[in-house]
C-alpha cells in the first residue's frame, strides 16, 4: 500500500477527529457534573455555525476586512452567542427539572433541540448556507510531488488540530487550577456538600453548560470553515457522532473527550479509506458497543467501583 | 349596561352574517394538495415545490381560474417520512377532499402515499420523484412531470464514458431512494458500454467530512466521479476532492440542480469540472422567461423544481378545465391521451404515467458558479 | 456444636492494596458471631465475601449443612471462578464453571441460604412495605408466567402463601400497620427493620447484619438486641453481625471475631476478648511510641 | 409582588432580544446578510411580556390552587378507583365505535395512535419498570416490521404468522443484545442501545440485496381467514365485500386493521397490568430501585432484566409488524433515532410505569402533531415547545403509577405458618414475639396507601 495513502487517511481522521473531540467536551463535561446526557448539544453546535456564517457576512457588510481581525471577532463572537444558547438551554431544559427523575431532563432536551432545529429552519430557511472560502493554503509533504504522491494538510485543518489541543489544554488547566476548576469538581463529586460548603452549584452547573456551547462554538467556527457549508440538520448527525466520541474516551473525562474523538475519527477515516465506506457508521457503533461492553469506563475514565 | 345588551344581538347577528357571507361571496374553490418535505432535512426542496405551486395558483387564478372558480393549494408536510407520508395523503383526500396532489419529493414518501391516492381514485402528479420502480407498478392516476433515474443514468453514463473519456469511474451514491437508483441507473448503464465501475460505495447523507472517501478515490486514481445524490453532500464532496488535488469531473443528476450548490461546496472556485443531467433548462424555454422574471422579482430564484411544480399545477388545471370533471380518473384518461402546454413546453405521457420524451442533457459548471448546457 | 460457615484462609486484594490476610474463623450452627474491629480492619470486606458480593482472591468459603452432615456448599464457585487449563480434560467442572460464569452470582449465594442487610439501608423506596417483602421470597414463589396472567389457582394460592409468611415477619417487626405504605417514606428506624425482615423472607440459614444498630437510640438498640436473641432462640437462625455498638455486642454474642488491618487478630468468648491484650492495642493503639 | 415580576419579564426579553437578534435579525442569503430588524423587537417583546403575565397568573392561580388542591384532597378520600370500571367502560366504547364515525384519514390517525400504546407498553416494561433506559427501541420495531416484509417477500408468509414471528424475533433479538450488555448499568446501557439502534437502521439501509435498502420492501394487507380487503381480489381469491355481499369501500380495511390492532392492544394492557402485580414485575420494580439489594435477595439480575428487555421488544417488535401491515411499505428512513426518542417521551410524559399514563400520552403525542397540521411549518417546532413545557409542569409524568394494596389485617391467627420453618427446625415455633423497638408505630390502617 502507498504510504502517502496512509499517511493522508491519518491525516484526515485526524482532522475529523479533532472536530468530534471539541463537540464531545460539551457532552462529557456536562455528564461528569450532573451525570445525564444533554441531547440538545449537537443543536447548539448547529446554531455556532449558522453565527459564524452571519457574524462573517457581518464583518464583511460593516468593512473589516483584515482576515486576523475577522476571524478572531467572528471566534469571539460566535463563542459569546453560543455560549448564551448554552447557558438559555440549561435554564428551560434542566434547571427547573433538577430534582425530579432522571429522564425528564432528556425529554426536555430533546424537546429543546426540536425547538432549535425548526426555529432555524423558519428564521433562516431551509436551504444550504455557507462561507466564502478564507485562509486557502496548503502544506505538503514532499512539497513538489508531481504525481499525486503527498501527503497534505490544508491551514485550516491544520488550524483545527491545533486548535482544538490548545483550547482542550485550556480546559483542562482551569478545571485543574482554578477556583472555578475546582467548584466543578467539588460539584461533580458530592453536589449537595458542595452546596453546604459554599459552592453555588446553581450557578456551576451554568458555567458548565456555558463552557461546553463555547467549545461546541469552537468547532463550529472551525467546521464552518473548513467545509463551507451547513444546513439545520448538522448538529444531529454531528451530536451523535461526537457523543459516542465522549464514550470511547471513557464519558466525564476531558483528555478522554479529545482521545475519543481522534481515535473515532481514525477509525472512521480507516474504515472508510480501506474497507468501506457504507458501512462505516456500522463500524464506529459497533466499536463503541464491544468497548462498553469490555471496557465500559473508555480510554480514560475512572472505572466505576460498586459500592456495597 | 343597558346599552350593552342592545350591542349583543346587534354583534351577534353581525358575525352570524360574516360567516353566512364567506361561502358565498367567491365560487368553491377547487382544491389541490401540495405535498413534500416541508420540514426535516429535505426542507430545501419543499420550499422550491411551494413557491412553484404558489404562483402557478396565483397566476391562474388572476387569469380567472379554473371553470370560474379559484385554485386553492393545500399544504401537506411529509418530512420525506413515509409515515407522515400516508397520513397526510388519507388527510388530503378524507379531510381536504381535494381533487388532485402535487407531489410528493422524495421516492420513498411517493411509493407510499400513492397508494392512498390510487385507492381514492386521486390523481397525483410528482414533479420530483425520478425512482423507476414508482410508476413501473402502473398505478391508473400517478404521473411523473420528471424524468426517470433510469434515463438520467444513460445520459450520464454515455456523457462520462463517450465524452469524458472515463476508464476508471467511481459511482457514489448517499443511501437513499433516489440516490442510490440513480447510482444503480448509472451502472447498469456502465456495464452495458463494457465498462466496470472502480469504486461503487454509499456516503452518510447529512455528513460534511469525505476526505476519507475522497483519499480512497485518488487511492484507486478514479478519472471521473458520478454521484448520485443531493447538492448538500455534492458540495463538499467536490471542495474536498480540489482540496486534495483531485481534477477528475463529478457528474451527478437532478438533486444538485441548484444555485445552492454553489454555496454548499464553499465558493464557485470548487465547481469547475462539475457536470449534471437536467431536463433542458426550463428557464430557457421562452414560455418560461416571463415567468422566470417574475420570480426575481419577488427575490427568489426559480430552480431546481420550483418550474416543474409550477408546471405540475398547470397540469392538473389544464385537464380539469379539458374534461370539466374533477374525478381523478377521468383526469387521468385524459392526460393519458393529450399532450399539454406547460411553462416547461409540451409535456406528454405514456400509459405508465411517465413522460414520453425524456429530455435529460448535461449541463456544466463553470468557475463563477453558473451552469451552462454542454454543446 | 456444629459449624454452618468456614472461612478458610481468605484473602482479598483490591488491586495493589491486600483488604484481607488469610482471615479464617467458623460460625456455629444458631449461634450469634459477631464481627469486631476498628474503622477499616475490613470487617465489611469480608461481610461482601461471604455474602458473594466481592470475589475473593484465594481461600474457600464454605456453607454446611447441619441436617445432613455433608453437602457442604462452596460459595466461592458460585460466583464464576476463572477457567483453569486443567478444566478442559474435566468436562464435568467444566460446565460446572460455564454455568455459574453464566448464571452465577451473588443471588446463588442467598439462595443457597445466607440473607444480609446493609450498611447503608437498601429498600426498594418506591415499593409498599409489602411488596418489598414479596419481593424476597421470588425465589420462592416464581410461578410461571402463563400461571400469572391467566391467575391459575395454584398462582393464587402461592401469593397468598407469600402474603401470609410476610405478615407474620410484618408482626414480628411489629411493621404490621406499615404495610401498605411506601419503603421510602418510613422513619428510619422502621427501614432498618423492614431490611432485617426482608433478609428473613428469603429463608435464610445465615442472616448477616451490617452494623444493624448504627443510628438507633439506646431503646431502640436495647430492643433490637431483643430481636437478634429472638431470631436464635426461638427460630434457630444463625447471625453473623458486625457491630460498632460493644455494648450490644457483648450482651448478645456467642463468639467474637476481632479484625484489624484484614486480619484476624483475636477471636473467642466475649469475655475472653475483654481482656486480650491485642484487642485493646488495637482499639486503644499501644501507647508505646 | 408586580415590580419583581416586571423586571423579570424585563430580564427575560433582554436575554431573548439577544438571543434573536443575531439568527432572526440577521438573515443569510448566498453570503450576504438580509435585514429583519423588527423581528427580533416582536419576538422579545413577546416572550418578555408572555413571561411577565404567566409569572403573574401563575402566582394568582397558585394562592387560589391551594385552597383548590386542598378541596381535592379532601374529595379523592372518596376513592378515585369507585369509579374506575366505569371510565375503562366508557373509554373502550369509545374505542370501539370510533372507526364507524371517522373517515380512513381519522382511522389512519387512530391506527398509528394504537401503534404508539402497543410501542409505549412495550418500553414501559423497560423503562418504566425494569429501569433500563433503552434509547434504541425502535430497533425491535424494525425487526419487527422487516420480518413481516421478509416474510412476505421471501417466504409468503401471511400476516397472522408473522405477528408472533415478528414479536419473538424481536424478542431473540433483545435477549441477544441483552445478555452482554446487561451487566453495564444505568447510562452506558442507554449508549449501547442506541448505537444497536442505529446499526440496525444502517444495515437494513445498507445491506441492499437483501432489505433493498433505501427503496424499502412492500408488504401485503393482511387477509381475514383468506378473505382479502381489495376490490377484486388476486389469482381467484375471494374479497371479502364479495363474501359478504356488502359494497365495497377503501374503509373496510382500514376498520378491520383498527379493531384487530385494538384487541391487542386490549390484551397487551391486560398482559401489562397483570404483570405488575406478579412476582416478575415485582423484580423487575426492585431492581429498578436496588439493584445490589436484589441480589442479595436471591434475584438473578441478568435473567430478570432479560426478561424485561424480551419482552419489552415482543411488544416492539408486534408493533412493528401493525406498522408494516398499515404502511403497506416499510423502509428504513421510519426507524430512525428521533423514533426511539418519540417513543420514548410517550413512556416518560406518561408517567413512568404507569399503564393509563401510556396510553394518554400515546394519543397526545399522535393527535395533537396531527391537529397540528394546519400550522404546517410551526408544527414540529410547537411538539418540541410542548414537550418542554409538559416536563416543566409535569416532571413525573401525567399520571403516577398506583401501588397494589395489601389486605393484613385482620390476620388469619389461626392458619399461621412459622415464616421460616420450610428450613429450620428451631425450637420455638409458636407464635413470634410481639415486642417491637420501643415507641409504638403509628397505627395507620391498612388500606392507607402511602402518606408523603
Amino acid at each position: 500500500m502507498d504510504i502517502t495513502i496512509f499517511g493522508q487517511q491519518c491525516v484526515n481522521g485526524l482532522v475529523l477527529g479533532s472536530t468530534y473531540g471539541l463537540i464531545a467536551v460539551g457532552y462529557t463535561m456536562v455528564y461528569g457534573i450532573i451525570g445525564m446526557i444533554n441531547f440538545a448539544h449537537g443543536e447548539i453546535y448547529m446554531i455556532s455555525a449558522y453565527l459564524t456564517a452571519i457574524f462573517l457576512a457581518l464583518f464583511t457588510t460593516v468593512g473589516i476586512h483584515s482576515l486576523p481581525v475577522v476571524l478572531l471577532g467572528v471566534l469571539v463572537l460566535t463563542m459569546l452567542f453560543t455560549a448564551l444558547y448554552g447557558w438559555s438551554v440549561e435554564r428551560i431544559a434542566y434547571r427547573p427539572l433538577r430534582h425530579s427523575n432522571r429522564l425528564a431532563p432528556l425529554i426536555s432536551a430533546i424537546g429543546i433541540s426540536l425547538i432549535l432545529q425548526n426555529y432555524i429552519r423558519i428564521s433562516q430557511g431551509a436551504r444550504n448556507q455557507g462561507v466564502p472560502p478564507v485562509l486557502e493554503g496548503v502544506f505538503r509533504l514532499p512539497p513538489d510531488s508531481l504525481d499525486h504522491r503527498f501527503v497534505q494538510i490544508t491551514y485550516l485543518q491544520s488550524l483545527i488540530v491545533v486548535v482544538a489541543l490548545v483550547s482542550m489544554a485550556i480546559l483542562t488547566w482551569i478545571i485543574q487550577h482554578t477556583a472555578l476548576g475546582r467548584a466543578c469538581r467539588a460539584t461533580q463529586q458530592d453536589r449537595i456538600m458542595a452546596n453546604l460548603l459554599g459552592v453555588n452549584t446553581d450557578r456551576i452547573i451554568s458555567t458548565v453548560f456555558v463552557m461546553g456551547a463555547a467549545m461546541a462554538a469552537v468547532a463550529g467556527f472551525l467546521v464552518t470553515l473548513n467545509y463551507g457549508s451547513f444546513d439545520f440538520y448538522i448538529g444531529f448527525l454531528m451530536g451523535i457522532k461526537a457523543f459516542t466520541a465522549a464514550v470511547l474516551g471513557g464519558i466525564g473525562s476531558l483528555p478522554g473527550a479529545m482521545l475519543g474523538g481522534v481515535v473515532l475519527g481514525l477509525a472512521e477515516s480507516f474504515f472508510a479509506g480501506f474497507v468501506n465506506s457504507d458501512y462505516k457508521d456500522v463500524f464506529a457503533f459497533s466499536l463503541l458497543i464491544l468497548f462498553l461492553i469490555f471496557r465500559p469506563s473508555g480510554f480514560l475514565g475512572v472505572p466505576e467501583v460498586e459500592k456495597v | 349596561m343597558q346599552s350593552a345588551k342592545r350591542l349583543l344581538p346587534v354583534l351577534a347577528m353581525g358575525m352570524m352574517l360574516l360567516f353566512a357571507c364567506q361561502p358565498s361571496g367567491a365560487a368553491e374553490p377547487i382544491r389541490i394538495g401540495v405535498a413534500g418535505p416541508f420540514t426535516g432535512s429535505d426542507a430545501s426542496f419543499g420550499e422550491q415545490f411551494w413557491r412553484g405551486a404558489e404562483q402557478a395558483a396565483t397566476d391562474l387564478n388572476a387569469a380567472g381560474g379554473v371553470l370560474g372558480r379559484p385554485i386553492q393549494l393545500i399544504k401537506a408536510d411529509d418530512a420525506c417520512e413515509p409515515k407522515q407520508a400516508s397520513a397526510v395523503a388519507s388527510r388530503l383526500v378524507d379531510r381536504d377532499k381535494v381533487v388532485a396532489v402535487a407531489g410528493h419529493f422524495c421516492s420513498s414518501t411517493t411509493m407510499t402515499a400513492s397508494t392512498t391516492y390510487a385507492d381514492a381514485g386521486v390523481l397525483m402528479i410528482t414533479p420530483g420523484s425520478t425512482n423507476p420502480q414508482i410508476t413501473e407498478r402502473q398505478l391508473p392516476t400517478l404521473f411523473r412531470m420528471c424524468g426517470r433515474d433510469d434515463q438520467q443514468g444513460v445520459v450520464g453514463a454515455d456523457f462520462v464514458v463517450k465524452k469524458l473519456k472515463a476508464t476508471h469511474v467511481a459511482v457514489l451514491h448517499d443511501k437513499t431512494t433516489y440516490g442510490q437508483g440513480l447510482a444503480d441507473a448509472m451502472k447498469t448503464r456502465l456495464h452495458s458500454l463494457g465498462q466496470t465501475e472502480v469504486l461503487y460505495e454509499g456516503l452518510t447523507r447529512g455528513e460534511k467530512d469525505f476526505n476519507a472517501l475522497v483519499t480512497k478515490l485518488k487511492s484507486i486514481q478514479a478519472d471521473a466521479v458520478y454521484f448520485g445524490g443531493y447538492h448538500s453532500e455534492a458540495g463538499p464532496l467536490v471542495r474536498q476532492m480540489r482540496e486534495q488535488g483531485m481534477t477528475a469531473p463529478l457528474v451527478s443528476g437532478d438533486g444538485i440542480f441548484s444555485e445552492v450548490l454553489v454555496v454548499s461546496a464553499g465558493g464557485p472556485g470548487f465547481l469547475k469540472g462539475v457536470y449534471m443531467t437536467f431536463g433542458a433548462d426550463p428557464r430557457k424555454i421562452a414560455t418560461g422567461k416571463a415567468l422566470v422574471e417574475r420570480f426575481r422579482q419577488n427575490g427568489y430564484e426559480p430552480e431546481g423544481y420550483t418550474l416543474y411544480s409550477y408546471a405540475t399545477i398547470q397540469t392538473i388545471a389544464a385537464a380539469i378545465q379539458a374534461t370539466q370533471s374533477q374525478e381523478g380518473e377521468k383526469l387521468a384518461q385524459w392526460l393519458h391521451g393529450h399532450p399539454v402546454e406547460t411553462v416547461m413546453g409540451p409535456k406528454a405521457w405514456d400509459a405508465k404515467g411517465d413522460l414520453q420524451v425524456s429530455d435529460y442533457v448535461m449541463y456544466q459548471w463553470d468557475d463563477k458558479g453558473k451552469y451552462q448546457e454542454v454543446e | 456444636m456444629t459449624p454452618l460457615l468456614t472461612v478458610h484462609d481468605l484473602t482479598m486484594r483490591f488491586g495493589g492494596v491486600t483488604a484481607l490476610q488469610a482471615v479464617a474463623f467458623t460460625v456455629q450452627q444458631a449461634s450469634i458471631t459477631a464481627l469486631i474491629g476498628p474503622n477499616g480492619a475490613g470487617k465489611t470486606t469480608v461481610f461482601n465475601c461471604v455474602t458473594g458480593f466481592y470475589k475473593a482472591t484465594t481461600g474457600t468459603i464454605c456453607l454446611h449443612d447441619p441436617q445432613t452432615g455433608t453437602g457442604d456448599i462452596d460459595l466461592l464457585e458460585m460466583l464464576g471462578e476463572s477457567f483453569r487449563l486443567s478444566d478442559f480434560w474435566r468436562p464435568r467442572t467444566l460446565s460446572r464453571r460455564l454455568f455459574f460464569k453464566l448464571f452465577g452470582g451473588p443471588h446463588r449465594v442467598n439462595r443457597a441460604g445466607v440473607a444480609r442487610t446493609f450498611q447503608n439501608i437498601r429498600l426498594f423506596d418506591e415499593l409498599t412495605v409489602m411488596e418489598n417483602l414479596l419481593v424476597a421470597q421470588q425465589a420462592q414463589v416464581h410461578g410461571g408466567l402463563l400461571a400469572g396472567l391467566l391467575q391459575t389457582a395454584h398462582f393464587r394460592r402461592k401469593e397468598q402463601e407469600a402474603v401470609v409468611r410476610a405478615t407474620e415477619w410484618l408482626r414480628f417487626f411489629d411493621l404490621l400497620g406499615e404495610a401498605n405504605r411506601l419503603a421510602g417514606t418510613l422513619p428510619y428506624g422502621y427501614q432498618r427493620r423492614l431490611e432485617m425482615a426482608r433478609a428473613l423472607c428469603t429463608r435464610p440459614r445465615l442472616l448477616c447484619l451490617d452494623e444493624p444498630a448504627a443510628g438507633l437510640n439506646p431503646n431502640e438498640t436495647q430492643a433490637l438486641s431483643q430481636l437478634i436473641l429472638a431470631l436464635r432462640d426461638r427460630f434457630g437462625l444463625t447471625v453473623l453481625l458486625i457491630e460498632h455498638d460493644m455494648g450490644l455486642v457483648m450482651d448478645i454474642s456467642d463468639h467474637l471475631v476481632v479484625l484489624d488491618h484484614g486480619e484476624v487478630i483475636a477471636q473467642g468468648k466475649p469475655a475472653a476478648i475483654q481482656q486480650d491484650a491485642r484487642v485493646l492495642a488495637a482499639y486503644l493503639g499501644t501507647g508505646e511510641p | 409582588m408586580m415590580g419583581t415580576d416586571w423586571r423579570a419579564a424585563f430580564r427575560v426579553g433582554g436575554v431573548a432580544l439577544l438571543l434573536f437578534t443575531p439568527l432572526t435579525g440577521l438573515v443569510l442569503a448566498g453570503y450576504q446578510l438580509e435585514w429583519h430588524w423588527q423581528r427580533p423587537l416582536w419576538l422579545a417583546g413577546g416572550f418578555g411580556l408572555g413571561y411577565g403575565l404567566l409569572r403573574l397568573v401563575w402566582r394568582r392561580w397558585l394562592s387560589g390552587a391551594h385552597a383548590f388542591g386542598q378541596r381535592a384532597a379532601a374529595g379523592s378520600t372518596t376513592d378515585p378507583a369507585r369509579h374506575r370500571p366505569l371510565w375503562i367502560g366508557l373509554a373502550l366504547g369509545v374505542a370501539l365505535l370510533l372507526p364507524f364515525f371517522l373517515d380512513k384519514y381519522g382511522i389512519n390517525v387512530a391506527t398509528l395512535a394504537l401503534i404508539y400504546i402497543l410501542l409505549g407498553l412495550g418500553l414501559n416494561i423497560v423503562v418504566g419498570l425494569a429501569g433500563l433506559l433503552d434509547l434504541g427501541f425502535v430497533a425491535f420495531y424494525a425487526v419487527g416490521a422487516y420480518t413481516y416484509a421478509f416474510g412476505y417477500h421471501y417466504f409468503g408468509l401471511s400476516f397472522w404468522l408473522a405477528l408472533p414471528l415478528g414479536g419473538l424475533l424481536a424478542a431473540c433479538f433483545g435477549m441477544m443484545l441483552g445478555f452482554p450488555v446487561l451487566r453495564l448499568h444505568g447510562d452506558y446501557l442507554a449508549i449501547v442501545t442506541l448505537g444497536f439502534g442505529e446499526i440496525i437502521r444502517l444495515i437494513l439501509n445498507n445491506w441492499v440485496s437483501l432489505t433493498g435498502g433505501p427503496n424499502g420492501v412492500s408488504v401485503v394487507f393482511p387477509t381475514f381467514f383468506g378473505l382479502e380487503f381489495n376490490r377484486r381480489a388476486k389469482q381467484g381469491g375471494v374479497p371479502l365485500h364479495e363474501f359478504l355481499g356488502i359494497d365495497y369501500s377503501a374503509n373496510q380495511r382500514a376498520v378491520f386493521l383498527y379493531l384487530l390492532l385494538l384487541a391487542v392492544v386490549l390484551v397487551m394492557v391486560y398482559v401489562v397490568v397483570r404483570l405488575k402485580r406478579m412476582p416478575i414485575g415485582r423484580a423487575w420494580e426492585a431492581l429498578r430501585e436496588n439493584e445490589i439489594a436484589c441480589r442479595s435477595l436471591g434475584i438473578n439480575h441478568v435473567t430478570v432484566k432479560l426478561s424485561a428487555f424480551g419482552l419489552g421488544a415482543l411488544v416492539g417488535g408486534m408493533g412493528g409488524v401493525f406498522f408494516a401491515a398499515s404502511q403497506g411499505f416499510v423502509n428504513p428512513t421510519s426507524f430512525t433515532f428521533f423514533e426511539s426518542a418519540h417513543i420514548l417521551a410517550i413512556v416518560v410524559l406518561g408517567g413512568m410505569g404507569s399503564t393509563t399514563g401510556v396510553v394518554v400520552a400515546a394519543l397526545l403525542l399522535t393527535v395533537v402533531p396531527e391537529m397540528l397540521r394546519d400550522f404546517a411549518d410551526y408544527r414540529v417546532l410547537f411538539v418540541g415547545v410542548a414537550m418542554v413545557l409538559m416536563m416543566i409542569w409535569r416532571p413525573r409524568g401525567l399520571r403516577q403509577r398506583r401501588r397494589p394494596v395489601f389486605q393484613v389485617e385482620p390476620s388469619p391467627q389461626p392458619a399461621f405458618v412459622n415464616p421460616v420453618k420450610k428450613r429450620l427446625r428451631g425450637p420455638g415455633g409458636g407464635h413470634p414475639p410481639q415486642w417491637g423497638f420501643g415507641g409504638k408505630a403509628p397505627n395507620n390502617p391498612p388500606n392507607n396507601r402511602s402518606d408523603p
